[in-house]
């Protein structure tokens, strides 16, 4: 077996740590880099080494490309763990670590060009007959093909920015008559935001559920996939709430969403973990939405249910050898659901950093917690609003839902606000309960409120 | 650590000008003070840390260049009048620019304000690090080759 | 650490010129500080809790009797020189023999130790509770037919 | 579903803190009892009511059975938990319950009894056809008789008291010059500590691994077995490091120990969750050891590899529903170790309690704590030394152990001194890690150290 002798971890908060735990199983050393704003981190102490990389701001310090290479460099490490976030998706940044002979745990910086190009992601997935949201064919350069697309597939429809993420560049159009203004304003902001004003449309749909499928791949040809997520509890195309399986996808519906991914995965030559996500509208048809090229923050709700660490695949992945699990291996056993806590006001949202002076964290059986926090801790300003995640499992869905209740009830944080509250009143919700909901759900729950 | 060492740490500090000393040994924590007449007490240890916040790095797995800076910290804090020259950029710390020539500065040098002192070399580039300040060096904080990190301290300067 | 390793470390500072010392050993932390116009202090700061500590009863779920424990406490502060009976036992709280009887004391009420107070009922069982002072009944605690537990103050008096 | 409305909690620390989250998983409200000592204990913060029962002695507080049986009169309990130690398997405090109307959750006085008698239980089991170890036919009430029986199973052999436990009342033989000396002497301890002489003989077992079966029982006749525990791990008696499934043990071996415990519990009469303990030595003999009438400290091993949550189906138990789980049902999957972490000297075992200054607790996959220890929190020193159980999981023992040695790793307390560095020697060591070690255990790694 192929390992790294030490890796370096170009990340920071419960990622970094979850990295570490990792690094530590498989016997290989750890660098951690941070700022200055997070010399007493958790991932900080916990690390074989560490390296100051930068002042708080993230584009001096965690963006900061060669600071991280030379701290690499000074250090002796082999491979870089981007974590997610801050340059995982970075083409760049996958490059530069390969021109300096650094392994980059993730896939090559081919694939994530490729998928997150998101007008070339579409045509990919079409070539390999994966069905994505009626749209344009690539990106649209006139009013004349706009007009003709939109009376194709009716409205609403979304114009996007070919380049896109993150909502830039985004515009929905609900009727005729504010279709001219949309396209030209989504060109505008798409060059403003990403250098190129290439958008193209589709249609909007507007009642949905987010699933996504994780898959794994070698670069022998290998590829598999590890079951749904179900990611429909979301805030502002946040995701607060995630779980496995997904309350609406049986045994049928499962392979089919698998076979698709590994389809999208293949089609970009994907070598590594990552997700592929998906649209799953009302009747019940599936479209592509886009690829991750990355872990996700709700990769733990897979481990519970499959028993596999996908961190320590994923490394060893990276490190070349090939997949050491079958399609056939993968289980899924009972049910898991993960609540991510953010250093919050519970209603408003509003970002809560400061000094924890008090942590109980959640226990006993079916209880994972990752988190970076600790009694002591003061959160950054700087950074992600989350401290924690807490995952559960059981062995169904109602006895899971039961046990995060338990466990929202006994985590106890003392100095800032989290979103704990907000989580114990999704899971006492009979919507929630029902798993009967959409991405509206929020809205929903606010509604009945 | 038992009352007899306590004992006898009492009789070490006579006649003695030590207005202050703390040991810690096998778990035993003793903070002695004496005298009267002494100036201003100056608990440097204590104030440096809120009595409940974990240590920072000390607790932590060796840390190859926070250790060096852990170091340097009390002589920092006996002349607070002068000023470090922090690296601004992550790499190796050369003194001279190249092996064979003599270091940029030493001991002892007068500098000013934008003068190179050192280099750092980050992504095999050069990184030719000026002086933040005019004054004299007083300490040269990192050995030739080493690594450093940023904001780690590297030159000590008496300001004029 | 016992009293008696205080009282010697007392013993071993006479005759030195030490104006403070502080040992931590074995969970117990002192600190003896000495001066010429005021007498020694002594800080033991063992089971104290330090200021970082959570907060012990109040944070946690509502708890039937620990709360009317709490609305007691700054009574029981202001008027330091009254003294408390307790529970010794957990059970119903009754003031009088027969719920039809006159209270056994009220507000006022002139009691001598091992005078029957009040009634507390546990396991079927009426366990008659002596006042364990001489005083004056200043207040009662506790509801008739209240719950309380081991520990729970039930009456104030006043000493004599 | 039967389900009680109210449980009083006769315990604390980590178990009262495990059966509250029983409780509150199954919608139940919780009482905690505390003496003094334990105002600011987790268990009373997290239960829904609380009651201080008595000053910190024990046998003033957690064993005063008229304070525990009026707390739950004054909080209308329906029924009381006593998790494990001070009460658990006391049948007169069983008997109490039975007297007040008070659901006990556990088996019967009767069983409790019966099992307790340890000559009387040897019977039982003989009669039963579960092997026993060689010795007497019940208590040995001459010097003859001894003679005769020692003569036919031969040296060394250990007197036990039948009233016995904790190992008063025991005498190990080795050689003939020492027999009725050891005879009479624990004779006369039996006496003193049980108020009742009677000893029996058995041959000593000097090399042996510690293999015990979960079983779980309704009041319909059903009952099932949820696979080993190994605990050879030990110091002194005392369970250090218990693991399942037990190397040693094949699907045969498994299905033979379950099957033997099965027969011990129906002649037990026995309707709850309880332990059989079994002795394998190094013939591959099994012999019962005795019953332990209770739940486990180290339930959560089988907990982790059948994710049946134990407590929850001994609440359900005692309410009087039937078993929901056929043996067919049982799974056994991945491996699973806990390390018991005491506020102990690592070396010496001293207890080491006072105030915990900082503490940082394990996470990430397959890591569960179960604790009642939080920052801020003062060890008392009138009670157990264990403030901790370190649990992880792995799709193999390899991977567990590795695990296990990085949770280890990053759990940090400051403050007091805990046995977590004698816990990574063990798993560090080649004999641990071979799986083929006996109760010796300890002395062979301190021999090697």
């Amino acid at each position: 077996m192929n390992l790294f002798g030490k890796v370096l971890i170009a990340n920071r908060g419960e990622i970094a740590v979850r990295i570490i735990r990792a690094c530590r199983e498989l016997g290989i050393k750890t660098v951690a880099v941070h700022s200055t704003a997070d010399s007493n981190a958790l991932h900080v102490r916990l690390a074989d080494e560490s390296v100051c990389i930068g002042p708080p701001q993230s584009t001096q310090s965690y963006l900061n490309i060669p600071a991280i290479i030379s701290a690499v460099e000074i250090t002796d490490s082999e491979a870089i763990h981007p974590g997610y976030g801050f340059l995982a998706e970075n083409p760049q940044f996958a490059e530069a670590c390969r021109t300096s002979g650094i392994a980059f745990i993730g896939p090559t910086a081919e694939s994530i060009r490729m998928a997150g190009d998101k007008s070339k992601a579409r045509e990919v997935m079409k070539k390999a007959g994966v069905p994505v949201v009626p749209g344009s064919d690539g990106p649209v350069s006139d009013e004349a093909s706009v007009v003709e697309v939109v009376e194709k597939i009716g409205y609403p429809v979304i114009i996007k920015a070919s380049a896109g993420g993150g909502g830039k560049g985004m515009r929905v159009v609900e009727k005729k008559s504010e279709l001219m203004q949309a396209y030209h304003m989504a060109q505008r902001e798409a060059l403003a935001a990403f250098g190129n004003g290439d958008v193209y449309v589709e249609k909007f749909i507007t009642s949905m559920r987010h699933i996504e499928v994780q898959v794994m791949a070698d670069n022998k040809g290998k590829c598999i996939y590890l079951g749904e997520r179900d990611c429909s509890v979301q805030r502002r195309h946040q995701k607060l709430v995630e779980e496995a399986p997904s309350p609406v996808v049986n045994d049928a519906l499962r392979k089919k969403l698998g076979t698709l991914a590994v389809k999208a995965a293949r089609a970009f030559r994907y070598t590594n973990v990552g997700t592929v996500e998906f649209i799953y509208d009302d009747d019940q048809n599936v479209y592509f939405m886009e690829m991750n090229t990355r872990v996700q923050v709700e990769h733990p709700v897979t481990e519970y249910v499959t028993g596999i660490d996908i961190i320590k695949e994923q490394i060893l992945l990276a490190a070349g050898n090939p997949l050491r699990i079958k399609q056939t291996d993968v289980k899924i056993t009972g049910h898991s659901i993960e609540c991510r806590i953010n250093a919050e006001d519970p209603v408003k949202f509003v970002p809560s950093p400061g000094l924890i002076t008090s942590i109980i964290l959640p226990g006993g059986p079916g209880v994972r917690v990752d988190t970076a926090a600790y009694c002591g801790w003061n959160v950054p300003p700087h950074y992600d609003s989350m401290i924690a995640k807490l995952i559960v499992h059981g062995r169904d869905r109602d006895e899971a839902i039961m046990r995060m209740r338990r466990a929202l009830e006994e985590f106890i944080v003392e100095g800032i606000r989290t979103t704990i509250p907000f989580h114990k009143r999704v899971m006492e919700s009979d919507l929630f309960r029902s798993g009967q909901f959409n991405t509206k759900f929020i809205e929903r729950l606010n509604e009945s409120a | 650590m038992e009352n007899k060492d306590i004992k006898e740490l009492l009789k070490l500090l006579q006649g003695t000008d030590v207005s202050e000393i703390e040991v810690e040994r096998d778990g035993t924590k003793v903070r002695i003070k004496r005298g009267f007449a002494q100036p201003a007490e100056i608990m440097v240890a204590a104030a440096a840390q809120p009595a409940f916040a974990p240590q920072p790095v000390a607790t932590a797995q060796p840390v190859t260049a926070a250790a060096q800076a852990a170091e340097v910290a009390p002589m920092l804090d006996e002349s607070a009048r002068y000023v470090k020259i922090t690296s601004p950029i992550v790499g190796s710390f050369y003194r001279s620019p190249t092996p064979e020539a003599p270091p940029f500065v030493d001991v002892g040098s007068e500098v000013r304000k934008g003068q190179v002192i050192c280099i750092i070399e980050a992504m095999k580039l050069m990184n030719e690090i000026e002086a933040d300040a005019d004054g004299r060096i007083v300490k040269v904080l990192v050995q030739n080759g080493q690594s450093v990190e940023y904001g780690q301290p590297l030159f000590l300067v008496d300001p004029r």
